[in-house]
């Protein structure tokens, strides 16, 4: 029964990961930016805001299609850490943002719809990679479920360069950093005004900042898999890698879509397909 | 076949300012463009009716919050034309170097809302830090940071002391030090040159075609700059105009950077070569109403800037009419916008530097 | 005014180069311009015209003075023609394309029967509450609000200074 | 205590402004004056605001837009007016096509003086338009 | 029990020349509706009657043998090509048609043709078992379906001469066809049903007898004769040599030899059939048929033989070159069409698009021929069947409706046509969403691929990465689309009553069974699937590891709330808001200020990838690397062997 247990801890544990995790990446990106930046807890007082506020929809499929994203992403985390299918994960992960896209797509506005389309996008460049780096692991290991993986004895990340090089670029991705932030507002100036949170306001928007924080949290699980000696292993690493996240987002301007698509692909393809490739050739 | 119809403007946060658009786009490539304007338009020129010709300056500085000094100065310089006004020396040259650190001052605040416009939040902060320092020189120099209303009719109000001069030529060269390294990252940033190399092309012949004006005109290869004719004493200081030829959004990044440069070295010429001393002559004083008409032009941050005053002596002016740079430059915009992808819009838009509250007065 | 060698004199502005720089609408109260050859001289007042910031007789047609200005490096030249109201202005987009905002801007403002511009605004591009701000009765209007109320705040510091005294 | 005084986002609209306050609120945002510090965000969007900071009078054309951005900003909401122009038309007060303040259109809870109005100004008015929102939660609540 | 069989077989033929001669549709209903009924309980009670489903063999009632009833029967086929082909002026598919004609006709002169064993006539297994649930269930709802659509369609298209009895008569003819393949062990009966099946397509096609049809139903017609000409074929070569023609014994085990050849000429045909690439043009050019024919090709029959005959075939090429050579064609045949879908704006074909890819996956899996991946065959067979069959009548529904097929124009779907726009979202989570049994499939083909050694593991395991990702990419846009909302007029509410009973009882039924079957995965795979799947390849499927049947049914439970949860949010009173437009004017009917005054309505165009992917490039690239592979194919089963 431990392994449910596990997934319940991540349910309850992970936004108070994701909003620190955020609360620090504001800080960070303003100290580079020359200022102070709010403190580590805005993320929270921003959320507990979005609460208090009025909730305007536009129609009454947002809602819970929204509420679905949330779910979806606690239960990718619940599944992923209660021992499912780590490939299956990868679907159910897929499954969750797809969820944000419809909610946004929904609305039927030229804005939200630009950003859903686009983060439909960005789903498509960024899943053919979750996809190959599940199934490297679990060619690596030979175990198909986080615990397996965890206690197999090959650190993956070192058969899995390539997949892990992959793993940063895709990331950006997911953690709606530039140069990729292409279907929501992660700097405020962009064209598409706040991509496809632009008709959310009140708590369906804090609905979208939970969800992130548990896709940020998810996103450290996956380390966890590529860096799989210990659980305390795979966190540095992935606060080292976000870190570097920051300083890629401070440092880059974001890129049109097709590149994104373009890009994201091709290194897919290069790392993680060459990665799983050679895995097949060599037998292992 | 259906089409995506995207509002853009007036209220959108890569403009600072309403500016309407209809685009007509097809997965991001836009097919049409349908411009407006006029949420800005105040009726500023019809203020001569109600303002003493003595006081309008102050009005026409209101044009715009950020070329406000250039206004000012324009507006004085058509009516002393019109007086038959010689002003002092030494209020010439202080005119000169507020225009010139205008022009810095307009340069930074644009490179930072174009980075932002592109996703570089952080470019737009050192710029906007940059510019402080700029706006620190104008609060101790004029009084104000944005509005600055130290031109009078026949000359200036207010002087700067020589080792004032001094200190402001060491902290601009420092600035200009300091803004190399945010250049660089302009010039080599790989995604900076995704977002703006190659996008936004006006070839030469088609500035030529629409018109236009300014940093627009001369990243395009044209030579053209408004300073270049000499008036308020521009022939006494050497300039060559910037000119890039690459015609993109870049290039009109690069021309507005070394500009920066350039103004910084003007600045210096310009406090080698003004007269010296304390208590010198700021101002000559106007006599009655002025009568006649004339057209000034004068080269704005954004381009060249024309004022038509008509006065029919009595103490209200019959007729006065500001041509922004913008107003030439919105054309250019028009024709660029379209064909273009929606994450260029912005930078394209952004790129022609854009003053709404200019161009609608 | 002459349209056809109007637009012969801005095409070979054009055709030597020359730069659009403004055109540029100055509102003229006076009596019928000569219908020839007003291109060349300024406005001549009519000996009993009244000035313009006098209160204009109510028979004086409104007169425009437009201006076409073109700049050429360190040149600038004007085309000028003086017409009155009701007459079509030729649009000049054929030539000079950014012709359209001036035009529109023109049509708006002032009225000006502007035909053929390039990209028509539709009369919404600033779409002012006062309809034709710069045409004659708005002028007209505004001067003799202004009198009144000038001639109110006359009278009331008179009163005041009554009062005081 | 709400969380609104924590995190008050911003939208910021150019009514008939010369650009003056526009850019002195942007400066609010940028390292010197760092806004950030107080949890303000400029949003650019009116369903993500809690105030609605605007610069500028009112004319024709913008009349209607900056009543669609007040009725699109979910409650609670303040309005800000920032400077001369926005709290009465200012220099322009008496142009044809100004019809004043922008008071003349959607209620304004806090005028921000000054032409242009400083950024310290901008940041008192934003401060006094949390207590504000403050105020409105409590009824509303 | 064989009399139920030959019942199931004899009854639609009988039912089809029935309707040929009633032109009423008063008449017409009642009959169809009967049989449907009649078919529907035939088909469960054959299932029934045999019991568990392990394979038995049997002959006719009586033990009849065919005879020359199999010539008799192509000569006739090919007798009906010829003339037709012949008034159309078109000869290659006489030519075809005569070639193979040519061979049977041959065959039993020259006297090679082996003996009939007059008890393995028919075949029935598992497979067979689900192949005759889905045709019996499913192609008579569509048939069923039909009576209500084909009023609509005929009522909006006045231009095209009604011939609803050929119509109706030729759905029955081909159920017939269907029933017999699935259930045949003899392969030269086999190919007769083989043939009655393309004959029907080929006609259903050319329903609407315009020049566009017309040349579309003669592709595909050549296309499926040539398919049908390896078949011949491969009986020519396993007559010639004296091998069986027992498809149960050809497909024991690994075929070798000459036997590999006549396989690999097999697989071409099912290939052919279940169009693949470079076959893909013909299923494409079918759209433009009435949306019941594409629903029956698409769902319970035609394609559905093809991957049908290569999943019979696959123990028979598992492990060989020419087993990885089929499986590098419909995997091909998936990642090519999943990037042409994307780029596809007309909704049937984006449909059809679907349909390749997931029989290319289908394909894929009989190529590698394991027992996880025969698993996974069965499972997309049943799900697809049920999800794509929905999908077509829904979009048939609505385009009677709306008359547009353009995915564009059906935005703010579940305002205007609410209920169908259920429907079409169910459709359309059965074929991507996760819980979903095509999902769960794709899934545990990733997982048995993992297992596939050397090289092509990698590049199959590459292929299921992104052909999913662009899978949900355009399935994301047309979902966006269905899913968006608006208010909308009395008028346009009213469209939505004018759907006949008959669309939605059929409709809703195969919701149902969506929803149903995804959540009778467990039992599914335990009872039917797995036990096929054991026998075929002599070892169990290890596929539900790590997932708990349980927890699907749970996460599809989730997915169901939300639904219900909308709905529930619909009747609530909530605090409504404008979208945003820049600060514009805009309203709930989705109207906005435009620049220049006035107002326009939000138009809004999906994305497709322009600049980025070619679609008629791919297609092309696909079809001319998927006829290398196959050439390939069947040159190593003939010559190299």
């Amino acid at each position: 029964m431990t392994p449910a247990i596990y997934g319940i801890l991540f349910v309850l544990l992970a936004p108070v990961f994701g909003g620190l995790l955020v609360g620090f990446d504001r800080i960070v990106s303003a100290r580079m930016q020359g200022r102070i930046g709010p403190p580590l807890l805005q993320p929270f007082y921003d959320f507990g805001k979005l609460l208090q506020k009025q909730a305007r929809q536009v129609n009454p499929v947002v809602e819970p299609l929204l509420l679905g994203h949330v779910a979806f992403m606690a239960v990718t985390g619940f599944l992923l850490l209660s021992g499912t299918d780590l490939i299956f994960t990868a679907f159910v992960f897929a499954l969750a943002a797809l969820f944000l896209v419809l909610a946004a797509g929904s609305v039927n506005s030229p804005y939200s719809f630009a950003g859903a389309e686009r983060e439909l996008i960005v789903l498509l460049a960024s899943e053919p990679f979750f996809i190959l780096m599940m199934a490297g692991v679990c060619k690596v290991t030979g175990e198909s479920s986080f615990a397996g993986v965890l206690a197999s004895s090959k650190l993956v990340a070192v058969e899995l360069p390539g997949v892990v090089l992959a793993f940063l670029m895709v990331a950006t991705i997911k953690l709606r950093k530039s140069p990729f932030d292409i279907s929501t507002s992660h700097h405020p100036h962009q064209e598409l005004v706040s991509g496809l949170t632009t008709d959310m306001s009140g708590r369906l928007l804090a609905y979208v900042e939970l969800a992130h924080w548990y896709e940020s949290a998810l996103l450290a699980a996956f380390v966890v898999l590529l860096f799989n000696w210990s659980i305390a292993l795979g966190v540095v690493v992935f606060l080292v890698a976000y870190a570097l996240e920051i300083l890629v987002d401070n440092s880059t301007s974001r890129i049109k879509w097709q590149l994104v698509l373009r890009s994201t692909w091709v290194a897919t393809l290069l790392f993680s397909g060459g990665n799983v490739l050679a895995l097949f050739l060599l037998g292992r | 076949m259906k089409r995506t119809v995207v509002p853009f403007g007036p209220q959108h946060p890569v403009l600072p300012e309403p500016l309407v658009l209809d685009l007509i786009l097809e997965d991001e490539k836009v097919l049409d463009a349908i411009p407006t304007i006029g949420y800005i338009h105040r009726g500023l020129e019809m203020m001569v009716e109600r303002v003493e010709y003595t006081e309008m300056g102050f009005v026409v500085e209101r044009i715009c919050g950020i070329c406000s000094f250039m206004h000012g100065m324009g507006y004085c310089v058509s009516l002393e034309t019109i007086m038959n006004i010689e002003i002092p020396e030494r209020a010439a040259w202080l005119r000169l170097i507020w225009a010139e650190i205008s022009r810095i001052q307009s340069h930074l605040l644009w490179l930072g809302l174009g980075a932002d416009a592109f996703g570089f939040e952080n470019l737009f902060m050192h710029c906007w830090r940059m510019r402080e320092q700029i706006l620190d020189i104008f609060e101790k120099t004029t009084g104000g940071r944005i509005i600055h209303s130290v031109n009078r009719i026949g000359g200036v109000k207010r002087d700067m002391s020589d080792t004032e001069l001094a200190a402001i030529l060491v902290q601009l060269q420092d600035l200009g030090k300091q803004f190399k390294k945010t250049a660089n990252v302009f010039g080599t940033d790989p995604s900076i040159a995704h977002r703006l190399g190659g996008v936004g092309v006006l070839s030469m012949e088609d500035a030529r075609a629409v018109d236009c004006v300014g940093p627009m005109a001369r990243a395009s290869g044209i030579a053209t700059d408004t300073r270049l004719i000499g008036a308020n004493y521009y022939d006494r200081i050497e300039l060559e105009p910037v000119v890039e030829t690459a015609g993109d959004c870049l290039a009109r990044v690069v021309v507005r950077m070394r500009e920066i440069d350039q103004s910084i070295d003007i600045i210096r010429q310009a406090i080698d070569k003004m007269p010296k001393g304390e208590g010198m002559p700021l101002e000559t004083k106007p006599r009655g109403n002025p009568m006649g008409e004339v057209f000034t032009r004068l080269e704005q941050p954004r381009g060249e800037v024309l004022y038509y005053v008509k006065a029919n002596g009595t103490k209200n002016l019959e007729r006065f009419r500001a041509r922004t740079p913008t107003f030439a430059n919105i054309p250019a915009m028009i024709k660029l916008v379209k064909g273009c992808e929606l994450a260029d819009v912005p930078n394209i838009i952004l790129t022609i530097d854009p003053c709404i509250s200019c161009t609608e007065r | 005014m002459d349209s056809a060698s109007f637009l012969a004199r801005v095409g070979d502005y054009h055709k030597a180069g020359w730069r659009l720089a403004l055109i540029n609408v100055t509102t003229v109260i006076a009596a019928p311009a000569p219908p020839h050859g007003a291109a060349a001289e300024p406005a001549a007042p009519a000996t009993d015209a009244p000035t313009a910031d006098a209160a204009p007789a109510s028979q004086a047609a409104s007169v425009f003075e437009i201006a076409w200005a073109f700049a050429k490096d360190r040149e600038f030249e004007t085309i000028r023609e003086q017409i009155t109201v009701g007459d079509a202005v030729p649009s000049i987009s054929e030539f000079f394309g950014a012709a359209f905002l001036y035009e529109n801007e023109i049509r708006e403002l002032f009225g000006i029967n502007v035909t053929g511009i390039g990209l028509d605004l539709q009369g919404q591009l600033y779409k002012t509450v006062t309809k034709v701000p710069f045409s004659h009765q708005a002028i007209k209007a505004r001067l003799a609000a202004t009198a009144a109320a000038a001639a109110a705040a006359s009278a009331a510091s008179a009163a005041a200074a009554e009062k005081k005294a | 205590m709400s969380f609104f005084s924590r995190s008050p986002w911003i939208l910021h609209y150019d009514g008939s402004s010369c650009n003056g306050c526009d850019i002195e609120v942007l400066a609010c945002l940028t390292p010197l004056y760092d806004v950030e510090r107080f949890g303000v965000l400029n949003t650019g969007n009116p369903k993500h605001a809690d105030i609605l900071l605007v610069t500028g009078s009112v004319n024709e054309k913008n009349i209607e837009i900056i009543e669609n951005l007040y009725r699109q900003m979910p409650d609670p909401k303040v309005v800000v007016a920032v400077g001369a122009c926005a709290c009465s038309g200012g220099i322009f007060a008496r142009a044809y096509n100004i019809q004043g303040g922008i008071d003349k259109v959607v209620p304004v809870d806090v005028y921000v003086p000054g032409c242009a109005a400083r950024p310290e100004s901008i940041i008192d008015g934003v401060v006094q338009g949390i207590a504000a929102l403050e105020q409105k939660r409590k009824k509303t609540a | 029990m064989s009399s139920l069989i030959a019942f199931l077989i004899a009854f639609p033929l009988v039912i089809g020349a029935v309707l040929l001669l009633v032109t009423r549709a008063s008449v017409r209903n009642p009959i169809v509706l009967a049989s449907s009924a009649v078919i529907i309980v035939a088909s469960i009670a054959a299932v029934a009657t045999f019991g568990n489903g392990d394979g038995v063999f049997f002959g006719l009632p009586n033990g009849i043998t065919p005879g020359y009833a199999i010539l008799a029967s192509e000569i006739a086929i090919t007798a009906l090509i010829v003339v037709i082909g012949l008034m159309n002026r078109r000869f290659l598919a006489p030519a075809m048609a005569l070639i193979q004609l040519g061979i049977a006709v041959f065959l039993e002169a020259t006297g090679r043709m082996p003996e009939v064993d007059a008890q393995r006539l028919f075949w029935f297994d598992r497979l067979s078992m689900v192949m005759v649930l889905i045709i019996g269930i499913i192609g008579t709802l569509i048939c069923v379906n039909a009576l209500g659509y084909m009023r609509d369609y005929h009522r909006a298209s006045p231009m095209i001469r009604g011939r609803r009895n050929v119509f109706f008569s030729l759905l029955f003819v081909f159920l017939a066809g269907m029933f017999g393949l699935v259930v045949s062990n003899y392969l030269p009966m086999m190919l007769v049903f083989w043939e009655i099946t393309t004959l029907c397509s080929f006609l259903l096609i050319g329903y609407t007898r315009t020049t566009e049809t017309i040349g579309y139903a003669f592709k595909a017609l050549n296309m499926n004769l040539l398919g049908g000409l390896g078949f011949g074929a491969a009986i020519a070569i396993l007559a010639d040599q004296h091998m069986t023609l027992d498809l149960a014994k050809l497909t024991s085990g690994p075929a070798s030899g000459v036997m590999l050849g006549a396989v690999a000429l097999l697989c071409f045909a099912g290939i052919t059939k279940s169009a693949q690439m470079p076959f893909s043009s013909w299923l494409i050019g079918a759209m433009y048929a009435p949306s019941p024919t594409s629903a029956l090709l698409h769902s319970s029959t035609m394609v559905k033989a093809g991957v049908f005959l290569l999943l019979r075939l696959s123990p028979a090429i598992t492990g060989s070159t020419v087993g990885y050579l089929v499986a590098f064609v419909g995997l091909g045949t998936f990642l090519f069409v999943s990037l042409v879908a994307v780029t596809e704006q007309n909704t049937k074909k984006v449909l059809a698009y679907s349909t390749i890819g997931s029989l290319g996956l289908i394909v894929g899996c009989a190529g590698i021929g394991t027992p996880e991946l025969a698993w996974v065959g069965v499972m997309i067979i049943i799900f697809h069947a049920l999800a794509k069959a929905l999908l077509f009548l829904v979009v048939g529904t609505i385009e009677n409706r709306l008359y547009t097929k353009d995915m564009e124009n059906f935005d703010t779907l579940l305002s205007r046509l609410p209920r169908v726009s259920v429907l079409a979202l169910v459709g359309m989570a059965g074929m991507f969403i996760a819980p979903f049994g095509i999902v769960v499939a794709k899934w545990a083909a990733i997982r048995a691929f993992l297992n596939v050694p050397g090289g092509q593991g990698a590049v199959m395991i590459l292929i299921m990465a992104f052909g999913s990702s662009l899978t949900l990419f355009y399935w994301g846009k047309l979902l966006i689309k269905v899913l968006s909302m608006k208010n909308v007029s009395e008028y346009e509410l009213s469209i939505q009553r004018r759907v006949s009973r008959y669309e939605w009882l059929t409709e809703s039924a195969l919701a149902v069974g969506v929803i149903g079957f995804t959540a009778l995965i467990g039992p599914i795979s335990d009872r039917v699937v797995g036990p096929y799947a054991l026998a075929a390849f002599h070892a169990a499927p290890q596929t539900l590891l790590n997932i708990e049947p349980a927890m699907l049914v749970v996460m599809l439970a989730a997915v169901l709330f939300l639904p219900l949860l909308a709905l529930w949010a619909s009747r609530r009173p909530y605090d409504t808001s404008d979208f945003y437009t820049s600060g514009r004017n805009a309203d709930s009917a989705h109207v906005m200020g435009a620049a220049l005054g006035g107002s326009r309505t939000v138009t809004l165009r999906n994305y497709y990838l322009e600049g980025v992917i070619n679609g008629a490039l791919m297609f092309r690239v696909g079809t001319v690397t998927c006829a290398g592979v196959l050439i390939a194919m069947v040159v190593t089963g003939m010559v190299v062997r």
